[in-house]
């Protein structure tokens, strides 16, 4: 452990060596490898059906690969589990949301399981997302895009390292997701890392921001 | 008269009307509750068999036919509702529901008490009792269902016709008396014709029945009122009502 | 109309159920096996007199019934209301009756039909005599059968509502209880040898009833449930 | 009835005449008109939560209306319900598949709903929608992307006039894109009626695509 | 770890799921009526004698009691897995077999607690004699414990199967039989005035153990279900 720890330095924080990943009959992903250090965002890109979302599911220790390893910080993913989820924080293609609550309610009881919060702290990011008038309103009420904003609040708030994001604009209008690039250029500023699945590239041509093409 | 009908299915309307004839049910339901209870405790003889405890009957009876006769009520109300897709008559069957229901537990309760000395044992498993309980459960479910949606639309529309298919129960309990050999009680008063005990017990008990009645209109008057509250809440005419008075 | 015949529809949603069915294959015989495990649990909480168990084994039988039908009821119509399915049946333009109609026929015939065919396996256990068996399979499968189509018409009131399966059961229960009496009374009296006809037509008559009225209340009510 | 029927002739083909609706507390359609006639592709665009969903709901009589009238060939839509729907084909914004049966089986229940259909014409339209592989696989293995193209192929195979699309394009690749717009032109040359609701303007300059802006 | 103490973790979890039942106040009264409605199912199936039925009184409560609790676990954890929830818990990075007790802890709270306040009611309509109101109550309360403990688990399991419903009642209703039999048991033994303290110890111990592994296998198991 020690040891590891010191070296740790060196090592990239997320290191993924050759992942082999079968579903059913597919050998879908074969060798995938890539490196991500502080700062930097890696879009995942790819036809449909490519292996995007199950790449995300597999470094987010949500799908067991056939072979290869994820290395956190010097460490195998399945050593550290638990303090590699705390740095993580994961969007799917669904929102994780209950109906039955209203969106602050959600916010605040799924972020309070990884950190204490303010109500105003939520009001806040709310407000920051524009949909401060959907605060109060039971989830089910929202909108498709209105639902999106609010898991798109869910990572902000969790103050997570690791940004893991299947799709994140979906159902998102134009100033939405102008809104989220801004989000994600600030996380990056400050240190953040970014794994995304896309269809269309976000943040182009800015320093750190690289794509990963699955055939 | 049906031009008159679809001006009372005016929520406007309708309130103010609820509003000006609240009073007169509410006292005289009072009046006659009280003269018939004198009637019923003071003046009516002891029953030759049953002795005092029969004057529980005065409660009883009354209640127990309310509770199915508001059921009634609430599925014509709902009917109503659904075909002629009239809010107002949405609200007077959702009024209904807890009136009724609380008939049926006053039923249920001074029947319990009443078979005490009567059959010797406060709850049978007897056609007529079970029917009036399952009268109290089709209640409390359509109110758990009106519960459960949160648009107001849906839930009138989804506890309609849960009113209206619960109609099979009414005559069951009315008539489990004939159907089955019963430990209870077989219809004297609501046999029309000639009612089978004397008048001297007899009339309190008819006053007391049309006391329930004017006060479960009042009360119904009093829950439209709040219900077309509640639903109007963003109508124009509200806000100007509420001004001027 | 343009689209395909009723009939050719019908045939269409009950092949859908059943092959989704033979799919989870393991799930036909759950029930069944609730069914057993209800009527066994029984003889355990009560004391295992076997006169005494016979004297309420018609009684179990059908309460048993009744329950294993009704968790079944769950999964009637949520699935395809959840994942749009139910939306696209009522866009159709085909009658929905119709459609909801083969879809709790399916629905008996693969929660009911089978308990029927089980009971007098459980009978004996209870120790009821063979003699009752007709009996006893008759009122299962006219009570089974409007214990279906009432609980359609309650699946498709309380499908769209959170944690809707308590709310059904409350809906429907207190209205299967006429069923559930005369069933378990017709039992009754054929184990004493005695004439069942009178409850037999009873339960033929609400089955009747509900067959003819419930896939109306049902379409209403899915009608209702699926707009939001 | 018979007179309108003549009359039909002159009127446009959909008719939504000042729809207003109600969602909670808010006031959220005030009085929208359209019409839609042969050809014709309308695209309601407005910020997240501005009420397209809803207005398309209600187009499809899935939602009633607080006021206002939506007339299909010179008849009230409540008058001629199930004929409007045999017409219609409505794509939300969940794709309507069973996760237990396979993407082919899916699709032959639900359009066989509508019209006798062989096995060939399915498997041609899978091919056509570039999912031919997945024909045989349960749809909960298939990807979002390769679920909404499963969906887009119903739409496809109900030969319905009137089309009414919820945001088609979600979890769409570019490839897919393109597609879908061959699609919706061959619909449009064929004298179909579409309405969707767009983030990302398609088929954009052609004759017969107008947008609605909702505020 | 740098989150929130685990006190405060349970606190969070049981004040979430108290609100989502307050937002629905009505679905946590349903169990109940389930349970009247059953314990009155009974007697009416069953000849209506006030001595018969005080024999099989103990039983049908405590079956009634075990079918309740049972539907009630049908809601415990699929809402949370379908909608995504479940994930995000698992993905917290906290311990998520606390996380779940927690879960469990006000399930029983919304459903096995007012049961057991009910039961006095229930067994008095069935003719139980008043002196058996306490052990009843005491039995009850261990034994929708245990029930809930051991649901749990079996939801975990099975949530992420369709039709979990009647696949769950199959786990967990034969496991649930000692239970069962030792509370009736102990019931029947409190109207007959004899001691009871043998069964309540029984089922104590019974429900010591679920408590002490069920959140770790319920955890695994629900690892399992998640991942795909
Ligand atoms: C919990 C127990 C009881 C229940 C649920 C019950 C229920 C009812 C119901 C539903 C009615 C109305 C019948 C109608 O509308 O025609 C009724 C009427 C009546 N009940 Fe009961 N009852 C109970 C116990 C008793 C007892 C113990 C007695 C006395 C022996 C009794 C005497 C009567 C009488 C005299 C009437 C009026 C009969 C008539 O003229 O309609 N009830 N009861
Ligand atoms: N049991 C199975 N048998 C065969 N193929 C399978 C099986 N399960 C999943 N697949 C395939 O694995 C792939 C899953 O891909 P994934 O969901 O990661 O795609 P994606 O890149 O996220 O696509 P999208 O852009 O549509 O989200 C799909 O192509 C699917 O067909
Ligand atoms: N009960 C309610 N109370 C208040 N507002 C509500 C209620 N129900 C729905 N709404 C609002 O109605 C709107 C529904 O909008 P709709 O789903 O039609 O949006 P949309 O245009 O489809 O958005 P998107 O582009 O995100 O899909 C949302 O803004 C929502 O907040
Ligand atoms: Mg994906
Ligand atoms: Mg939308």
């Amino acid at each position: 452990m020690h040891a590891r720890a010191e070296t740790a330095a060196a090592e990239p924080q997320l290191d993924v060596r050759a992942v082999h990943l079968w579903r059913g009959e597919r050998h879908l992903l074969r060798g995938t490898s890539f490196v991500l250090e502080r700062g930097e965002l890696l879009q995942v890109v790819g036809p449909n059906g490519v292996g995007k979302t199950s790449l995300l599911r597999c470094v987010a220790g949500l799908l067991p690969m056939e072979s290869g390893e994820i290395v956190w910080r010097g460490r195998q993913l399945r050593e550290c589990r638990d303090d590699y989820h705390q740095q993580l924080a994961y969007l799917a293609h669904i929102n994780a949301l209950k109906a039955d609550l209203t969106a602050l309610e959600n916010l605040q009881y799924s972020v309070a399981l990884r950190r204490p919060v303010m109500s105003q702290e939520l009001r806040a990011t709310f407000a920051r997302l524009q949909i401060a008038q959907c605060a109060d309103l039971p989830a089910r009420a929202l909108s498709a895009g209105q639902k999106r904003r609010v898991a798109i609040g869910r990572i902000l708030l969790t103050r997570a390292e690791l940004w893991i994001l299947d799709e994140p604009i979906t159902n998102l209008d134009s100033a939405g997701i102008a809104l989220f690039e801004e989000c994600m250029a600030e996380h990056l500023r400050t240190g953040g890392m970014i794994l995304t699945a896309a269809h269309q590239l976000l943040l182009q041509g800015q320093p750190g921001v690289r794509t990963l093409e699955l055939h | 008269m049906w031009l008159w009908f679809h001006k009372l299915s005016s929520p406007p309307y309708a309130y103010q009307v609820a509003a000006r004839l609240r009073p007169w049910f509410s006292w005289s339901a009072l009046a006659l509750m009280l003269f018939a209870a004198y009637g019923g405790l003071v003046l009516a003889p002891p029953d030759y068999q049953q002795k005092d405890a029969f004057r529980i009957i005065y409660v009883h009876a009354p209640a127990a036919i309310m509770s199915l006769q508001v059921y009634v009520v609430m599925a014509i109300a709902a009917a109503i509702g659904v075909i002629w897709r009239i809010k107002l008559a949405h609200a007077v069957a959702a009024a209904c529901a807890p009136v009724g229901a609380g008939f049926t537990v006053v039923a249920l309760a001074t029947g319990s008490i009443y078979g005490r000395p009567m059959w010797g044992t406060w709850w049978e498993w007897d056609p007529r009792i079970t029917s009036e309980l399952i009268q109290l459960f089709l209640y409390l479910g359509y109110m758990a269902l009106r519960a459960s949606f949160d648009d107001t639309q849906r839930a009138d529309r989804a506890s309609a016709i849960l009113a209206i298919v619960g109609v099979v129960n009414v005559p069951i309990v009315k008539y489990s008396v004939v159907w089955w050999n019963s430990l209870h009680q077989a219809p004297t008063i609501s046999k029309l014709g000639k009612p089978s005990i004397e008048l001297s017990m007899a009339w309190p008990l008819y006053t007391m029945l049309l006391g329930f009645m004017l006060y479960f209109a009042a009360v119904l008057c009093d829950r439209v009122r709040s219900e077309i509250l509640r639903r109007e809440r963003n109508a124009s005419w509200l806000t100007e009502t509420v001004k001027t008075s | 109309m343009q689209a395909s015949g009723l009939s050719t529809l019908v045939r269409l949603v009950i092949a859908r159920d059943l092959r989704l069915a033979v799919r989870h294959w393991d799930h036909v015989v759950q029930p069944l096996i609730f069914f057993a495990i209800i009527t066994t649990l029984f003889p355990l909480a009560i004391s295992p007199a076997l006169d005494e168990l016979r004297r309420i084994a018609p009684g179990v039988v059908w309460v048993a019934a009744m329950l294993a039908s009704l968790l079944a009821l769950e999964s009637l119509f949520r699935p395809d209301v959840e994942d749009g399915t139910m939306e696209q049946w009522v866009l159709s333009g085909q009658p929905l009756s119709l459609l909801l109609l083969a879809k709790v026929v399916t629905h008996w015939l693969l929660t009911g039909l089978p308990l029927v065919l089980m009971s007098p396996l459980v009978g004996t256990a209870l120790g009821m005599p063979q003699s009752a068996w007709p009996v006893l399979m008759a009122t299962l499968a006219l009570g089974t059968g409007s214990l279906s189509m009432l609980g359609g018409v309650g699946a498709a009131l309380t499908v769209s509502v959170r944690r809707g399966s308590v709310l059904l059961a409350l809906l429907v229960l207190p209205l299967e209880m006429p069923v559930l009496i005369f069933g378990a009374r017709a039992v009754d009296l054929a184990m004493h040898g005695e004439a069942v006809t009178g409850p037999l037509n009873l339960l033929a008559a609400v089955l009747l009833l509900f067959v003819s009225l419930g896939p109306f209340a049902m379409a209403a009510a899915m009608r209702v449930s699926v707009e939001s």
